[in-house]
């Protein structure tokens, strides 16, 4: 299983640039949604994959008595899920900003700020 | 000795506060700073010919053996007297030329602020501190340079200047340290006790290269002389003080101070003699061919300098008499020359050396102090022009088997700044009046005097050279030899060769001088061959570099965001592939891997497709909701891995971005296929390689062994010591709450961010 | 030394962005509270500072759970000066920003942004923990696109398009490295992290990771071939948060490189020469597209470009000395920049723009200003005695020691350019005569101000030239402290003691 | 919207849907939950209200601007960070009560952290979603 | 009315649970149905005894409720498996006589849970709701299925 | 036994849902489709909810199983509406078998005020043979 | 067969059919409600996965991602009905 979770982390990884290379910002910004959902998967994988023992101690007992998944990686990944929202919403609005303001999608459009040599 | 030296800083400084109420009502008050400071190391004479050198430490950088330590030697003490004393007319002269101008004080500044840096550079006996002293002057001369500021050809010569004697210092801080590193030391004084130990080491000649290169551009050397010519568009008592008495002999000055410790090898010899002998001849040509006073005199300067450097390659005894001689020789009469072409200037506003003539009427004074210069400059006896001549060419007849080639050369040189002399010193003053000077008017005595001084010392110390000898000479030769051989300065050696080389000097250059006269036409045939002058080269040479600079720019900062992703991309993948192939042991280890469950197939499907959905999708709303199930799929993972927080907040915060997603889009524009076919495919190919490349990289990591003493801390304290079951819970909120702190920041601005974005908007409307 | 205070100045940031946010549209209120925040945060830095200084590194160990368990926070000289210079350029910005900022931005949550990314900056100068270094330095990129965006003006919008990707791709692959520490070692804090990746068979998995590192700070040090986003964008705020990016943001991936590669990854040979090439080649990217440019703002980014490449170089020959000017250049980069910008956003105020081509006449009508403009812009440029001088030296002694005569040429190269581009810059706008200026900008020009307006602008710009002048002139203390800092960064075992708190790591 | 279904819907699941959020907020500490997704639970809540209601009657619900709501999380977390402090104890360490509160269980710091955090998020993930739906 | 009831009876649970000491769930079902007794005892009021009466019928509707759904279920099981030919949709208009929201939503909710039903919208004006029917036969009928089985039903249980 | 009802609950519950999909796939229109979802996911989650209810014998589970019951009959009929209404609003193609549209042209094309009596506005669904 | 094993064998293929019938239609859509329902769907079935789930590693906690699964599908159809119309009425 693991190494079907990694072909999966490995495509994410390839989608998301294979966005990030498009010229329309929409898709810039699902190809860092999507690169954002793989190294979270990453992760998560570094806490090895262990199935139906959620790091919760059970009632009544004071520490765990059975194998439990690796809590460590699952802390991180939910820190970086809510900082990455944080950063998502706000290139969401930022590109309907700009698109308010430049009236294009089109990145190859955007580039005033680097031409004027 | 510190005092003496940043006295010019303090009292540049005071003169943003001061200096209205100064240049308005008393401007020659400024000259008391050179002329009390000249008095300073006039009365310190005695104490160099006794003890030979002065020096005084200051810590200031010890933990890298920079001090600012003055060295008062024989060399020393004749920069600091030239220095001081030509500041000292160059100041008073001044006063009356720029009288009146709004921005008198400013110069001054920048005048004293020179002179300090260069009495700087003069007496450090640190390495680092005469840089920074070496710099210095290289900026306030860009200050000087440029101090006509809204005149556009003396900002670019300012540039100019600045830019050759700024990188040649550049160049030379790297010789400076690489000395330090060898020998452990900046100071003068021990490399002066230990001159062998960077003889031998392997990086002597890039060393000598390197402070070449800072002496030679200093200096107007060829093939960095050119500035010096575009410097004189400067207010002519800076092209005095700066680019005829000081600052450009500050390269000498360099070559001189390192002759003991770097000189006296095969290398070292043949640069400078090659280099010398190359400008001297080359520059005193060029002088011919000029018609502006400024231009012959910048030229002829060069001439002069191309003689020092040329002599100091010759390294003996007597060419470094020769070179301190004509160092003091060429000052006081190139600093007069200045000068009266700056009264010239000034009075008649032209400089046009073809068209003056007959000013001898209305300035008496001036052509007198032009006529000695001239002769000075000619190397007539009782000049000291002809004593630093007499003993030039002695040394040059005793460099063996050169000896003729030199000599020759050198008296070409001298032929040929013969005339240069007297175009400048007497040539305007010769002949009949043309009558659209006959109203040019006597000038103030501040401007007529210091020129006329300099004559006189000239005369003065040609006549009596005994004068000079022991007290100044001496100690100035021996600080460059290192050992005491007493000098003797005499004007009559007898009839020898040198005599009769000196005849021949003058007969020639006053039949060149009757022969040749300026002219506009041939200044403008020489201008054919521009094209390969230095000067041309070297711009061209920048052109070729701003062309590659613009490119290189245009290259990387295209303005695609597209290739700046596949460049740092591909770097990276370059950066992890060399490492990954290089150095790690690529394996699996099957023991690791759990099994497949129907369940997992799917959700592995699920989650395949609808990445490939979002991807491939033409419409926006099927890629958002595709990426929705994306998301969806990765609960599940969370789930089926035993992750209920994950699985919780991943799906919450996927659909609000989702639903953020849909809020937002309905307005963007059609989605058009923007990229050509092969674009995409190209994209694909790279980013499927990427892709590898993380898969790859994470199956190695995976496959090092596991456990995390931290993570089974956290399990196993989480309820004993936190008092909390849900480990996950515990470490956000507990064990690494900090970070769960610092995320809801993160929220926040974004937040913040978010609401700005939304409803502030500062772009003019286009109503108005 | 156990000191729970040394997340003082954390926590002062905190409370004054939180504080802050109370005062949404009460912007002249915000303008006193956050000056007074600001110079409490000072004294807070500089207490800290001395504390380390004279009493060694201090550590807590937040929620009081022990290294390597919890997250560590670690004041060693290193981190403290670095805490210190970001308060004394937080002041000098708050400042310069309650004169210069539009009154519109001040009512959509600049202060409260500005002290947030001072926390972060701060936080990140500060953690021991790697993963807790990755939130800060999320908070300190979020708060940039806020502040790059905040008034959502074309060129803004445009700029911070590529600022934000580029930058959010960085926290990417940071996130993937800090997935592969974890995954080699089982543990986020940095100094546990360096004894145990000792152990680690597999050498190549550590470098692997370590290129990761190297270019995820890379591009938020803007290093070629990873500065793209920097020329594109940095011209575009609000010369206020120009100068707080200019000042210290690149520096932060600077810190995070030094501090990686010397506690972390030590110095493999191949990512420690790509280190020098990559050095080389942003001095070159840097100085050339300064050359080119005609644009103050465009023109002072692409020198931070070009003098983060000096920085990179002095780590690309990675010897104590070259260390020494690195750190030495850090600090006087972080004033001299900040300071930069906020004198071309005096220059934009008094003339309504930035271009050189049509700025001019400064000199003469402002002199006393130019005069003090001329300090930073001659620091920059590294005129000895001035602050931009002495790591130079140390860079040079380090390439001779080592043999790297080409780094050598660069930095030389890089320095002529810097020469080059500033004087250049120097005779068009104070030199040359201004013709047609101003040109119409919003607002009040320079002029109309108050009195008491025009200092909350030239304040800043003498604090810092002052500040400057003190590291050129007494060069010997911050020389001093860059040994100190160097000499810690390269032998962390002191570090490293300190914060797991055991004996002695040294065999 | 103008769907009567849905308004009069949401007028009831409204209460139901914060309780539920406050009911994951305290039990985080013991269970899957905790403060983000609490918060977000209850943002949720009061989004739908808005979807059925418009913003301005859901603003009027929540009477506070969400905006401070923000601030007032932030005082909160670090609160729990600098009491600690005071008693010199290392920024964040927990402090608890002796015993445990009905319903609730332990009452700690760490409470009062979550509390702090649920507030943020509910603050920040309405200041978005507000200053969209007011602009679209 | 039927609240006071509701409240008196909920109260005197609470307090058989107190009194009892016990807390737990069978108790307080236990002491809701002991009260509940008691209270059906002493209610003399005509109004007030409608809650005696409604809570049984409460539990029939559920229950009726409940079975609907199955067989809605099922004849969707049915009918996803038939062929579009057999399927006979239709939107039809039906005229509600519930008028508060409350009622409005509620019978909304019902209707969608039985078989293929599916309502659109209701008029801004209260007064017709629309229908997607998947297997119209005949409107009327439908209609007055719908009317008995559903609506005059729950108004009884509302007013 | 207990066993033998979860695994009769659980059954008849997959099998509801998997008929759900099924018809979701054929249905031809998405009226239809929505209107399917509805009631056998509905019963489906409910079943299998209760079969986890049962496997748990907790009271706790059981109360939370109820809520979450009630919670989805009240969702999914309340959104079926709501998307049926928007499709409805937005002209999503209906399909030609419809034997009866009394919704056509009630509503409001600009206020998406819905008439009760006879209206005559642009909302009229296009009707589309092709199930796709 | 245990009850694990049935779950395993019997009940999660068969939900897992549904997904992927489910998720054909949302591929095909065509209009944006279909994907929506489908989506709906997709996450209904999830709710129904977690409750299997639950009883395989006999975690009740699962349960409650089931109830919290629910009321986000919830949101998520409510906004797309949102932006439907709002799409309709620019
Ligand atoms: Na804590
Ligand atoms: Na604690």
């Amino acid at each position: 299983m693991e190494i079907l979770l990694i072909i999966i982390i490995g495509l994410l990884h390839a989608g998301g640039l294979y966005m990030l290379l498009r010229r329309s910002m929409f898709k810039m910004i699902i190809g860092l949604i999507l690169l954002g959902n793989g190294a979270n998967l990453l992760i998560f994988l570094m806490g090895r994959l262990v199935k139906g023992h959620p790091p919760v101690i059970e009632d009544g007992l004071k520490v765990f008595t059975e194998i439990y998944a690796d809590p460590l990686p699952q802390a991180l990944v939910l820190t970086a899920i809510v900082i990455g929202f944080g950063l998502q919403s706000f290139a969401i609005i930022l590109i309907k900003r700009v698109y308010k303001v430049l009236e294009t999608d089109d990145l190859d459009e955007l580039n005033s700020t680097d031409e004027d040599i | 000795m510190i005092i003496a030296v940043l006295s010019g800083f303090f009292f540049a400084a005071l003169l943003p506060l001061l200096g209205r109420f100064a240049k308005k009502t008393i401007p020659l008050i400024f000259s008391l700073l050179p002329i009390s400071l000249f008095i300073f190391f006039l009365f310190n004479l005695p104490v160099i010919k006794n003890e030979n050198t002065w020096i005084s430490h200051i810590s200031w950088i010890p933990s890298f053996g920079i001090e600012l330590s003055f060295r008062l030697d024989g060399l020393s003490m004749l920069f600091s007297l030239m220095i001081t004393g030509i500041g000292a007319l160059v100041f008073t002269y001044t006063a009356y030329y720029l009288k009146g101008h709004p921005y008198l004080d400013r110069f001054y500044g920048y005048l004293s602020m020179f002179m300090a840096s260069m009495l700087g550079v003069v007496l450090s006996d640190n390495l680092i501190s005469l840089f920074i002293f070496w710099e210095l002057t290289s900026i306030s001369s860009f200050f000087l340079i440029g101090f006509n500021n809204e005149d556009a050809s003396s900002r670019k010569s300012a540039m100019t200047a600045l830019g050759i004697t700024g990188f040649g210092g550049l160049v030379m801080l790297i010789g400076f340290v690489w000395i330090g590193y060898i020998t452990g030391t900046y100071s003068i004084s021990e490399l002066l006790s230990k001159p062998e130990l960077l003889k031998n080491h392997i990086g002597y000649p890039w060393i000598i290269c390197l402070i070449f290169v800072g002496s030679f551009t200093k200096s107007a050397q060829f093939p960095f002389h050119f500035w010096l010519p575009a410097a004189m568009k400067a207010p002519t008592p800076v092209s005095t003080y700066l680019h005829s008495a000081t600052m450009v002999k500050a390269g000498v000055f360099l070559l001189a101070r390192f002759t003991p410790i770097l000189g006296d090898t095969l290398l070292w010899t043949t640069s400078l003699i090659t280099i010398g002998a190359i400008t001297m001849v080359y520059a005193a040509t060029h002088a011919l061919f000029r018609v502006d006073l400024k231009s012959i005199l910048a030229y002829s300067t060069i001439s002069a300098l191309g003689i020092l450097v040329f002599l100091i390659g010759l390294g003996t005894e007597k060419a470094l008499l020769a070179a301190t001689m004509f160092i003091l020789a060429h000052a006081l009469y190139k600093a007069a020359l200045f000068l009266i072409t700056g009264i010239i200037d000034h009075q008649t506003e032209s400089r046009d050396v073809s068209q003056l003539a007959g000013l001898r009427k209305v300035m008496m004074p001036v052509a007198i102090a032009g006529f000695i210069a001239a002769l000075s400059s000619a190397g007539v006896p009782l000049l000291i022009g002809f004593l630093s001549k007499e003993v030039m060419y002695e040394a040059t007849l005793q460099f063996g088997q050169w000896a003729v080639l030199l000599t020759l050369l050198l008296v070409l040189t001298k032929i040929f700044l013969f005339v240069a002399g007297f175009w400048a010193g007497i040539k305007p003053f010769a002949g009949t009046l043309p009558n659209e000077f006959q109203k040019v008017s006597m000038p103030s005595a501040l401007l007529w005097v210091p020129p006329l001084l300099l004559g006189t010392l000239s005369l003065l110390f040609g006549t009596f050279p005994i004068i000079i000898e022991q007290a100044l000479i001496q100690p100035v030769v021996n600080s460059m030899v290192g050992k005491e051989n007493p000098i003797y300065l005499a004007l009559w050696h007898g009839f020898n060769l040198v005599l009769l080389l000196s005849l021949i000097t003058l007969v020639l250059g006053f039949i060149l001088y009757l022969y040749l006269k300026p002219s506009e036409k041939l200044f403008l045939k020489t201008l054919k061959f521009e094209a390969v002058s230095p000067e041309n080269l070297i711009s061209g040479f920048g052109n070729l570099f701003s062309w590659f600079a613009l490119k290189w720019t245009k290259f990387f900062q295209n303005g695609y965001l597209r290739n700046y992703v596949i460049t740092i991309l591909a770097f990276l993948t370059f950066l992890t592939a060399y490492t990954l192939f290089g150095g790690v042991n690529i394996y699996i280890d099957w023991n690791q891997i759990s099994t497949i469950t129907p369940s997992e197939i799917i959700v592995v499907v699920l989650m395949i497709i609808s990445i490939f959905f979002a991807i491939i999708s033409t419409s926006r709303t099927t890629s958002i909701v595709a990426l929705g199930v994306v998301g969806f799929a990765n609960c599940l993972f969370f789930l089926f891995y035993s992750a209920p927080d994950l699985a919780m907040t991943q799906f919450s915060i996927d659909t609000l971005t989702v639903l953020l997603f849909m809020l937002v889009l309905f307005k963007l524009p059609k989605n058009k296929t923007l990229s050509s076919k092969g674009m995409r495919l190209r994209d694909a190919v790279l980013s499927l390689l990427f892709g590898t490349l993380i898969a790859i990289l994470t199956l190695e990591v995976f496959e090092e062994p596991s456990g995390s003493e931290v993570s089974k801390y956290f399990a196993d304290n989480a309820y004993l010591l936190a008092k909390g079951r849900n480990v996950v819970n515990v470490i956000l909120v507990d064990f690494r709450g900090f970070d769960t702190m610092v995320e809801t920041v993160v929220l926040v601005i974004a937040a913040v961010g978010v609401f700005s974005l939304m409803k502030l908007d500062l772009n003019p409307s286009k109503k108005d | 030394m156990n000191n729970s205070l040394i997340v003082l100045p954390i926590v002062i940031q905190f409370l004054a962005g939180t504080i802050l946010l109370f005062f949404w549209v009460k912007t002249e209120m915000q303008k006193v509270l956050s000056i007074i925040f600001s110079v409490l945060a000072l004294s807070i830095s500089i207490w800290l500072f001395m504390l380390v200084w004279n009493q060694g590194i201090q550590v807590t160990q937040s929620g009081n759970w022990q290294a390597p368990f919890g997250i560590s926070f670690v004041a060693d000289v290193f981190g403290a000066t670095m805490v210190l210079i970001s308060s004394i350029t937080g002041f000098a910005v708050s400042i310069f920003s309650a004169g210069s900022m539009r009154k519109e931005r001040l009512e959509f949550g600049f202060f409260p942004i500005l002290h947030f990314l001072i926390m972060g900056l701060q936080g990140a100068f500060l953690t021991g923990d790697i993963f807790n270094l990755y939130v800060w330095f999320e908070v300190v990129i979020i708060s940039s696109f806020v502040m790059m965006t905040l008034g959502g003006k074309r060129k803004q919008l445009e700029g911070a398009i590529k600022y934000v990707s580029l930058n959010l791709l960085a926290s990417t692959l940071f996130l993937i490295g800090i997935g592969f520490i974890y995954g080699l070692t089982g543990s986020l804090n940095m100094a546990d992290i360096a004894i145990k990746i000792t152990d680690i068979q597999n050498r190549g998995l550590i470098n692997v990771t370590a290129g990761l590192f190297l270019v995820a700070f890379g591009i938020k040090s803007a290093v070629f071939p990873m500065y793209f986003w920097l020329p594109a964008s940095y011209h575009t705020p609000p010369p206020a948060v120009s100068s707080i990016f200019g000042g210290l943001l690149t520096k932060l991936g600077v810190y995070a490189i030094l501090r990686s590669f010397t506690l972390i990854f030590g110095g493999d040979e191949f990512l420690v020469s790509m280190l020098g090439i990559i050095g080389a080649l942003t001095i070159l990217s840097g100085g050339f597209g300064a050359l080119m440019h005609h644009h103050l703002g465009k023109i002072f980014g692409y020198l931070i470009i070009c003098h983060i490449g000096f920085m990179m170089m002095g780590l690309g020959i990675f010897t104590e000395i070259a260390i020494i000017g690195t750190v030495f250049y850090l600090i006087h980069d972080i004033i001299v920049k900040t300071n930069l910008f906020m004198i071309s956003g005096v220059l934009l105020k008094i003339n309504g723009t930035q271009d050189i081509k049509e700025l001019g006449g400064m000199y003469k009508n402002y002199p006393l200003l130019s005069l003090l403009m001329a300090i930073p812009l001659f620091s920059l440029v590294g005129i000895p005695p001035l602050s931009g001088f002495w790591a130079k030296i140390f860079w040079i002694k380090a390439g001779l020691e080592t043999e790297e005569f080409v780094l050598i040429a660069f930095i030389i190269l890089g320095s002529f350019l810097t020469l080059w581009v500033i004087a250049k810059m120097w005779g068009e706008v104070f030199w040359k005569p201004g013709e047609g200026l101003p040109k119409k900008a919003n607002g009040l020009y320079f002029d109309e101000l108050s009195t008491g307006d025009k200092w909350l602008w030239i304040f800043p710009i003498v604090f810092l030239s002052f500040i400057s002048l003190y590291i050129g002139l007494a060069a010997e203390n911050i020389i001093i402290l860059s040994q100190k800092i160097a000499g810690d960064l390269m032998d962390p075992s002191n570090y490293i003691e300190s914060v797991l708190q055991i004996k002695s790591i040294r065999p | 919207m103008k769907s009567l279904i849905f308004k009069t819907a949401s007028t009831y699941l409204l209460p139901l849907l914060l309780l539920f959020s406050v009911f994951i907020l305290l039990r985080g500490h013991y269970l899957p939950g905790g403060g983000f997704v609490g918060g977000l639970m209850a943002s949720i809540a009061f989004l739908i209200h808005s979807f059925a209601f418009g913003l301005k009657e859901t603003k009027e619900i929540i009477k506070i601007n969400p905006g401070y709501l923000m601030p007032i999380g932030l005082i909160l977390a670090v609160g729990s960070g600098i009491a600690p402090i005071l008693i010199n104890e290392p920024f964040l360490t927990g402090l608890w009560f002796e015993e445990p509160l009905k319903f609730i269980g332990m009452v700690g710091s760490a409470l009062f952290f979550d509390i702090g955090v649920y507030l943020v998020v509910i603050g920040a993930t309405l200041t978005i979603m507000f200053s969209i739906t007011e602009t679209v | 009315m039927t609240k006071n009831l509701l409240l008196s009876n909920l109260l005197l649970a609470i307090i058989w649970v107190m009194a009892t000491g016990t807390l737990t769930e069978e108790n307080f079902i236990f002491g809701f149905m002991v009260s509940f007794l008691i209270l059906y005892l002493i209610t003399v009021n005509k109004e007030e005894r409608k809650y005696f009466t409604m809570l049984p019928k409460l539990i029939y509707f559920i229950l009726f409720m409940l079975w609907q759904i199955i067989k809605a279920n099922f004849q969707a099981v049915k009918e996803s498996l038939y062929t579009k030919s057999k399927l006979s949709p239709a939107i039809v208009k039906y005229p509600l006589e519930a008028s508060s929201d409350v009622e409005i939503t509620l019978l909304a909710n019902l209707v969608a849970l039985t078989p293929g039903t599916l309502v659109i919208d209701i008029s801004d004006d209260k007064k017709v709701m629309y229908i997607h029917v998947l297997h119209l036969e005949n409107k009327e009928s439908f209609i007055s299925e719908v009317k008995n089985n559903f609506e005059k039903r729950l108004l009884e249980l509302m007013r | 036994m207990k066993e033998i009802i979860i695994m009769i609950l659980s059954t008849f519950g997959a099998l509801f849902v998997l008929s759900t999909s099924v018809a979701m796939l054929r249905k031809p229109d998405v009226y239809l489709r929505i209107s399917v979802t509805g009631k056998a996911a509905t019963l489906g989650i409910g079943l299998l909810l209760i079969s986890a209810a049962v496997f748990f014998s907790d009271y706790s589970v059981t109360t939370r199983v109820i809520a979450t019951i009630i919670f989805v009959l009240l969702t999914v009929t309340i959104g079926g509406h709501m998307l049926a209404r928007a499709a409805y609003f937005t002209k999503t193609p209906i399909w030609n078998g419809t034997k009866i549209d009394e919704l056509a042209g009630q509503y409001d094309p600009k206020t998406h005020i819905l008439y009760s009596e006879k209206h005559n506005s642009s909302i009229k669904p296009e009707k589309t043979d092709t199930p796709s | 067969m245990s009850l694990q094993e049935y779950f395993q064998l019997i009940i999660i293929p068969i939900l897992g059919i549904s997904v992927i019938l489910v998720f054909i239609r949302f591929i095909k859509g065509p209009s944006l409600a279909d994907r929506v329902i489908a989506l709906d769907m997709l996450i209904l079935i999830s709710i129904c996965i977690i409750a299997v789930y639950s009883m395989v590693f006999n975690h009740s906690t699962f349960l409650d991602i089931a109830m919290l699964f629910a009321l986000i599908a919830f949101l998520s159809t409510t906004a797309y009905a949102y932006y439907l119309e709002q799409r309709e009425r620019k």
